[in-house]
């Protein structure tokens, strides 16, 4: 039992700090994510060159990582300060999935910070539910053709593929579709970033893996998102935990710093109880991503669980106990609040995970 | 006991809904339905209309123009408004500054601000909170200093809400420093144009625009915009506060968020099923149902004794600490019901000529960003915390 | 709109609070709870001589109340001294079943106390569900022979009849059986009291009313149960209310009275604001006996909701805040906890009333 | 990062199991899994099965005839023991008295003490706690006034668990009113004998009788029974309370009672479908479940800490604080799972003898005793409140 990361990682971690604390100011993240392409290019591409995407992937896919506790490490920095960059979006999440489909040369893209994907899986109607797919894809010759809409794809412009879910008449499967051959409406997100809603009319598409193999391939990615998503939480609680202790310690009231008022002492106290199981849930999901079958799920769905009901209070109690000051745009606290909200909205939320971890439990 | 309404109130109830369907105009409702920004032109549009048929002051006494309706009509009148999705009446004015005057003013001061506060002639907003005071209002420092026929104002007021759009501040500001920070204070009218104030807008978190902060560099106000006496502006103040009060567990305005979200949960659907049918979203709307339920009946406790001349206790306390719960959870509830789309920004859903298509439901473009601005409600008007402390001393009396 | 009480409704609050004030000492009660037949039978008539059972009877059935707003004052009145003698399982639930069914004497003796009957609904496969049914009664001639189990019947031993619900071919019905007809085995309840498991074998009875009505009697007889216990809730939470409030304002720890930590006065508050929540939701409930239909059922379920939810809030953080002298069988407090949290488990918890509250929310 | 046992680690598992599996008496294993009373032999029982193995004294460093097991081996045992449903070891002795006396006794009372605590010869109970001094403990008022060879004490104990068996008792006692009240305060063992010791049983609410009031009037007591200097027990009191924290979590325990959980609640019905299968039910029990999952992560991260040579820091407050909030949650869900039937209070049940019929299901004839005596654990041991000081203080520091 060792519960401290391995060299590499700490070197990785310390690596990614120190570039985002002087590189990467939180003005000009905010104001990238209220415009287009939402994010900053030359902070992707940097972000690559320091080997971040890199450590996602295995060797054997041209990375030096992508094992649990890799994603969590290079999460958890990132959202410690609220880098709003396409990592996972554009390359944890589709990378795998062309790698399997043998696809290694947009792989090999994908690390270096050349190329960027995008998953377009859920759609309009559905809640979280991967498998709830109206898309449908029709055999033509050698290719495919879909026909179908999915809603809020991440960092959509500019990505040089889509892989998109639909359904053949042996169920649910993967097809990589190019950019020419989608239309997209895209749009800001609230916590400032960018989505589109993608729509499909006869688009031309490309079966990765074998047809009706979707689904598991799908279940796949969605446990490596929501592990980056729950250690971007983290990251983001901790950066939240430290603003909210310096103002505990430093706002006065009544003559007294606030930090004194018992009734606040308490809730911090819980807040912070709160945060380490959040961190133990991360952990827990980091080291399931080497399980297999329903123990995995459940601990992911768990962990996501966790972190959107451990986000909530951590959002609402720091803004509460910080006052007006934190409703404002221009103190940092809002914007990190916001993202940790929003993450609950991203490949389910606590309701999602918690009947989804019931589900996988009598499965057990 | 009898928690039903009389025969007359519910024909003034009838009066009300009737006018509202008849003369409440489509464009502000569906607004108001769907959270959207009002301008000040719809603000003041509406008030016009209430103002030509007599309403506008319906919390005023009969004396100076009101419609003297007892606390259960005014109750009546505000729940139908929220019904309808009536635009909010600013406060500042009629529910604020309009009491203190009657109560504290000078005749003059009456006859010249109480009718242009009803024609639209001056938007009101108010001067009380300062950066760095949050919950501990009394220790402000805004400075009023007398120089022969006027004040000097220098200082800096915050959380201003519409302030852009004012013609007049009232303020509270210090006019001495001797004795308790309560002591020290007076209450002054402010006209906006005045030379050397300054309005800044701040963006909030949800990219809102409604507040502001107020500078005052070395601003001359005449003697007789002083309310009162000279430092007897906590005394106003506090009798402002228990004004503010009234139908602060915004019953009428949930219940119609809360219908509002069982019509979208029960158009979204999880596992092919209505999100409304799915237990754990079902319970949680359940449970906040039975809590605005209960509400409405400490509500209606609360004003049946205000009918009956009782003083406001510590139930206040409880409707406020209640009521911006369970509007908060209201919002959380939306945001959820949204799902994946309750990320997406789309202000321009809100401008007339919008045609879709929308990422969120229609009407829910925002929710995110309402959930996000109602986090201010436990915060702004007696924190939650403040609150406690209220209810804690009027009970307990530690 | 009115919320204070009649002038009769208060003089009866007033009576039955100097009765109790008076004569009805926590020691006797506690001491009787414990043993056989686990109440005071003298107390219990009485009461019926100070008018408390009349009060629950309308006029035409010989009382002189029998409305909401009756139940509530004279089981708030009870619950405030913790009153466990059996006025709402022998007289208040199984009279009106017995008016209904035209048996007027025996409403009549209930009435004066000089008789007790009792209703066996609930059987040990079901958890609340008074329609979970298993006992059978086959019609013999005239009569009707039962047999069949039923589960924690309140009261029992001594009492002049039961009220036993059974399914005959036509659904569900009630029916009247004399004591001798059935086997009790009888034991202590938690908070003081006396239940036993009840058995048929082959018991006769004597239909109530139509047969197969026998769900709507129950339903109405279960509307009834749950108002008054939840008034007798609300009197139990005013009790440790002002326990609670009297401890916080004269104990002493690190040299203060505790009262002034404001962990705890924020706590207390919170606990104020609920058990005001609890008042209005008997209110509601007392109202809501004079409506019909789902909008009754829904807002009788969710009183016993609120009142669950609140009654264990109130007696834990009462608890809490007291310390350990609150786990001791001498100090009171702890005898209206446990009241409090059993409350809970008869006539349906707070789980089961949320649903039944939805339920009754999709038929309206 | 690795949260896996070692494969020794993992052997040294498999070795507690198979002897627990063989040498655990069924009867007391079923006792303790049905939460039933466990009487002085049973406990006696067990601890001498466990001391011939050499086990019993498993966290004592093996200089004293301790294992020499570090914190892992150490938790792992203790997760067995709970997992296989053992009594709980009492921790006056060998947790409280033992590391006290190894830390700051005499040779001569090392070696009088420690093997007796071990055999049975002489049961310890503890007296800290006073009445009216609840979580302020520094505050006892218990006096030993040292006359030629003795002490004097005069005063009371209270909380003194399994007091009625004790035949010694370690204490608390003021020798000094100088100073801050932590001060003056010595460590004394007191033999249960001496004349002037009254033990009074306290009856707890659910109707137990586990804890006792102990009073001192004029008890004489050897100075030779003193620990360590006069006037410095407080430090070793504290260097106690350090040592009371290891599991404090409870992992193990509140494993073993979901499980029990789950299985009651499989085979109880509602609607005709397990209640296992309520969604509301089920989400009650998966959010403890979840909550216990990432606890156990937390207690293994400390573990790992402890090991390297970490001191325990604000992480142990927050183990106790979740440790008894999730075992009270389970004591909740358990009592409401068993429906109406939870109100019985049937205690012949536990005797041998008995043979039915239940009214709850077997194993849960007392759930709601269980869920009340539970209230304790969030009250002793440092309450929850004292634990949130704590914590704050640790990381916020104010």
């Amino acid at each position: 039992m060792e519960f401290i990361h391995t060299d590499t990682r700490r070197m990785l971690a310390d690596t990614i700090d120190r570039y985002l604390r002087d590189k990467y100011p939180l003005t000009a993240r905010v104001e990238a994510g209220n415009g287009e392409p939402g994010f900053q290019p030359a902070q992707y591409e940097a972000l690559a060159e320091l080997g971040v995407i890199a450590a996602l992937f295995p060797e054997d896919q041209g990375g030096f990582g992508g094992e649990g506790f890799d994603i969590a490490v290079v999460f958890e920095e990132m959202g410690k300060r609220l880098v709003n960059e396409p990592v996972m979006d554009n390359a944890l999440v589709p990378g795998p999935i062309l790698a399997a489909a043998g696809l290694s040369d947009a792989v090999e893209n994908i690390i270096a910070g050349t190329a960027r994907y995008a998953l377009a899986a859920e759609e309009p109607q559905a809640l979280y539910d991967l498998t709830d797919v109206e898309t449908r894809a029709e055999a033509n010759g050698d290719g495919w053709v879909l026909t179908g809409a999915k809603s809020v794809v991440k960092y959509a412009p500019g990505c040089d593929g889509f892989i998109v879910s639909a359904r053949t008449d042996k169920g649910m499967s993967l097809f990589l579709v190019a950019p020419h051959q989608v239309r997209l409406r895209d749009y800001a997100t609230f916590d400032g970033g960018r989505a589109s809603e993608l729509s499909l009319e006869g688009a031309e598409g490309q079966l990765l893996g074998q047809e009706g193999t979707g689904a598991e391939m799908l279940q796949e990615a969605a446990d490596r998102a929501v592990l980056a998503l729950s250690a971007e939480a983290l990251g983001i609680m901790q950066t939240i935990r430290e603003m909210t202790i310096e103002y505990l310690r430093t706002r006065k009231q009544f003559g007294v710093v606030i930090g004194k008022f018992q009734a606040l002492q308490h809730r911090m106290a819980e807040m912070l109880l709160e945060i380490e199981q959040a961190r133990s849930a991360v952990i827990n999901a980091a080291n399931a991503m080497a399980l297999a079958g329903p123990e995995r799920a459940r601990i992911i769905a768990a962990a996501k669980y966790s972190i959107g009901r451990i986000g909530r209070l951590v959002a609402e109690e720091s803004i509460q106990m910080h006052g007006g000051i934190a409703m404002t745009w221009e103190y940092d606290l809002g914007h990190f609040a916001k993202r940790l909200v929003m993450i609950d909205h991203e490949w389910g939320d606590q309701d999602f995970h918690l009947a989804r971890f019931i589900e996988q439990g009598r499965a057990a | 006991m009898d928690l039903n309404f009389t025969q007359e109130e519910i024909e003034f109830r009838d009066e009300v809904r009737g006018w509202l369907a008849k003369n409440l105009p489509r464009d502000l409702a569906r607004k108001v339905r769907s959270e959207s920004h009002l301008t000040k032109d719809d603000m003041l549009r509406w008030q016009l209309i209430l103002h030509e048929k007599g309403w506008l002051t319906y919390s005023w006494p009969a004396e100076f123009g009101g419609t003297g309706w007892g606390p259960v009509k005014q109750f009546i009148f505000e729940e139908e408004m929220a019904y309808a999705c009536a635009p909010r009446l600013l406060p500042f004015g009629l529910r604020m500054l309009g009491p203190v005057l009657m109560k504290f003013g000078t005749k003059e001061q009456q006859d010249y601000y109480l009718p242009r506060m009803c024609d639209g002639t001056h938007w009101w907003c108010q001067g009380y909170s300062e950066p760095g005071a949050g919950s501990d209002l009394a220790s402000l420092k805004t400075a009023a200093v007398r120089e022969g026929d006027h004040y000097i104002v220098n200082g800096q007021k915050t959380w201003t809400t519409l302030g852009q759009h004012a013609d007049w501040i009232f303020c509270l500001v210090r006019t001495s420093t001797e004795g308790k920070p309560q002591e020290g204070i007076s209450f002054l009218l402010i006209d906006m144009k005045s030379p050397g104030i300054e309005v800044r807008p701040i963006q909030t978190i949800d990219g809102g625009r409604e507040v502001n902060e107020v500078w005052f560099s070395d601003v001359k106000v005449p003697v007789e915009n002083l309310v009162g006496e000279e430092n007897k502006g906590w005394t106003y103040a506090k009798y402002l506060l228990t004004h503010e009060r009234t139908n602060i567990a915004g019953v009428g305005k949930s219940n119609q968020e809360l219908a509002r979200l069982k019509e979208l949960a029960s158009s979204q659907k999880r596992n092919g099923k209505a999100l409304a049918e799915d237990p754990h979203f079902a319970a949680r709307m359940a449970r906040v149902e039975i809590d605005l339920m209960n509400m409405e009946i400490t509500n209606l406790r609360v004003l049946a004794q205000a009918e009956a001349g009782g003083a406001p206790g510590p139930e206040s306390s409880m409707l406020k600490i209640l009521g911006t719960e369970i509007e908060q959870e209201l919002t959380d509830l939306t945001r959820r019901a949204l799902g994946r789309s309750a990320q997406a920004l789309v202000p321009e859903a809100d401008d007339p000529g919008f045609n879709g298509p929308y990422v969120a439901p229609e009407g829910f473009q925002n929710a995110s960003g309402v959930y996000f601005n109602h986090r201010k409600t436990t915060i702004y008007g007696g924190s939650t915390e403040i609150q406690k402390n209220i209810i804690n001393k009027m009970i307990v009396g530690l």
